[in-house]
């Protein structure tokens, strides 16, 4: 058996984001005979179905992909759980934004800021403690009103919100013209 | 000067995130970009004078230096302001050296002191470089899976981290979404106040009462929404239309009179 | 040696969108005893460096990840489409240089360190997110001030700051510059 091509096989299959086909492989592997290709690739998904192994390759729309095995699903979501736990999502993040750049703000100010609905990433974002809700602003529906909290400043490394960039620094930064380099 | 500076051995790096530059008329323009900055420069003519860079002879440094600089036509301005700054500090060095003093100087006082210790760090730094180069290399033959592999249910796993620059950048990018958005509109329809009170007036004599909410909402941009509000208060106040809100909060209603003063808004 | 416990810290391994760190295995494998960790994962580790093998487990922002071995760089790239890499500049590698062994530090001393306007190449640097913002320097205009993000260190395979090229280390490639030099 050919080792250089079955870990040939096996980088190509991990790396591709899509199921990858025989056919692929094939034409990716210019000169090497398909029937090569088909025996170092069952010899591959045989090596990883063994017992001791985590990971194996599934045959899944027409071509292969590695996946974690159904027996470690558990440790598998738990891992992810707690991954996902330390980020936020763009759309916070966009939120986030609006209202330390704005506050004092309401739902409906940070929504118009944004052209989107807001009111459920404010919600995550008070379950995350990133804002708070410091009243209500006596209008029409005396809505609630946000701020953000100790914790935000804490979690950037700031000693009050005048720290935060200005828009003339971060226009600075964002600039593109300057194509001198320093 | 007759002596012909050096210049540095064959192609290094070329600096490919500099703007594509056209092709050099003399050559020298690339041979200059090839330095980092002065220092490098400095450190380049050091190494290849064999000179020790604790004790280095300032005023065959300075030569060689402004040599070098004479030669080149066509430096970026930008660059050229650094490469002089280093130059004024070379001779300002000289000139202290050249003082008379009674005694032998400690080091300490060595007016090449504050040359020789930014050299040295940035020698440092550049040797670091090609290090950090090899680590580098090695990392880019390297491929990592940037994408979640399939997990049954999974849900949304988009996901960022929190930097102070994350956040400033979103926001400032959202608000400048926002403001080419408000352009658009505009641009693409231009509101007068006339038109829209010829708008409402007809809309009214079609419909004979309009919620204002509802048509107030339904404009694509909030400054064509704001001439109809004002659109509103002038039909109005000059009587030709009647608007009530039975309730704060609620929505008002719009209708025209039924006799209306000839003069105002039907033209 | 435990088979289960391999397997298991493979299918983590190959899961986790960041490095896996050794204490996040064993929040994660309550009541499992670190020795026991720790020996299987040199094991699984051993394992995939074996020839005949297409990835490999390494070591790199302080966790272990599954990467492709560098031997199938060429294919890979085919596979992706990816003419090649693009390193750094030579201006952007000087850059993050002065900014890893001075951090925390400013544009302004980043500039003095190399001589030159460093501006552009932090605007660069922070757009790859190799660097990030951290906070404000307590002096007169309140300068922004810059530090290496995680990401950095994985796109180097350093595991800590610590690992940055040693004194040492730099003066041997200073003396073997000058022996060239002949």
């Amino acid at each position: 058996m050919n080792d250089g091509l079955k870990a040939t096989l096996e980088a190509l299959i991990f790396v591709s984001q899509d199921p990858l086909s025989l056919e692929r492989m094939t034409a990716l592997l210019e000169g090497v005979p398909e029937e090569d290709i088909r025996a170092a690739l069952e010899e591959l998904v045989r090596g990883h179905a063994a017992e001791g192994r985590g990971i194996h390759i599934v045959r899944s729309g027409g071509g292969w992909l590695f996946a974690t095995k159904p027996a470690f699903d558990r440790d598998v979501r738990r891992l992810l759980q707690i991954e996902r736990k330390n980020k936020l999502t763009s759309a916070s993040l966009e939120t986030l934004a609006a209202i330390a750049y704005h506050q004092p703000v309401t739902q409906s100010e940070v929504s118009a800021i944004r052209g989107v609905d807001s009111t459920y990433t404010l919600k995550t974002l008070l379950e995350k403690k990133l804002i708070k809700i410091v009243g209500r602003k006596k209008a029409p529906g005396s809505p609630l009103v946000y701020r953000t909290s100790e914790q935000f400043l804490l979690y950037l490394g700031l000693n009050s919100l005048d720290e935060l960039p200005s828009e003339e620094e971060m226009s600075r930064i964002l600039q593109e013209e300057r194509a001198a380099d320093g | 000067m007759t002596e012909s500076p050096d210049l540095p051995p064959e192609p290094v790096e070329p600096r490919s995130d500099a703007a594509p530059s056209p092709a050099p008329a003399d050559g020298y323009q690339v041979r200059l970009e090839i330095f980092e900055g002065p220092l490098d420069l400095l450190l380049f003519l050091i190494r290849k004078k064999k000179i020790d860079i604790h004790d280095i002879p300032i005023a065959a440094i300075t030569r060689h230096y402004l040599e070098y600089l004479d030669r080149k036509e066509q430096i970026n301005l930008d660059r050229e302001a650094e490469f002089l700054f280093v130059a004024a500090l070379l001779i300002y060095i000289k000139s202290q050296m050249l003082l008379p003093r009674e005694t032998d100087l400690a080091e300490q006082d060595d007016p090449r002191r504050i040359l020789v210790d930014r050299l040295l760090e940035y020698q440092k730094i550049k040797a670091a470089c090609s290090l950090l180069r090899e680590k580098e290399e090695d990392q880019l033959l390297q491929w990592r899976r940037h994408f979640l592999p399939p997990l049954a249910g999974q849900g949304d796993l988009d996901v960022v981290e929190l930097s102070l620059f994350d956040l400033a950048e979103s926001f400032f990018l959202m608000m400048k979404r926002r403001a080419a958005d408000a352009t658009r509109v505009i641009r693409g329809r231009d509101v007068t106040i006339e038109a829209k009170m010829k708008e409402l007036v007809g809309l009214l004599g079609e419909r004979r009462m309009i919620d204002f909410l509802e048509y107030f909402a339904a404009h694509g941009s909030l400054e064509e929404a704001l001439i109809s509000f004002f659109c509103v208060l002038e039909l109005v106040k000059s009587r030709v239309a009647v608007a009530v809100q039975d309730e704060l909060f609620q929505t008002i209603r719009v209708w025209l009179r039924k006799d209306p003063p000839r003069t105002v808004a039907h033209e």
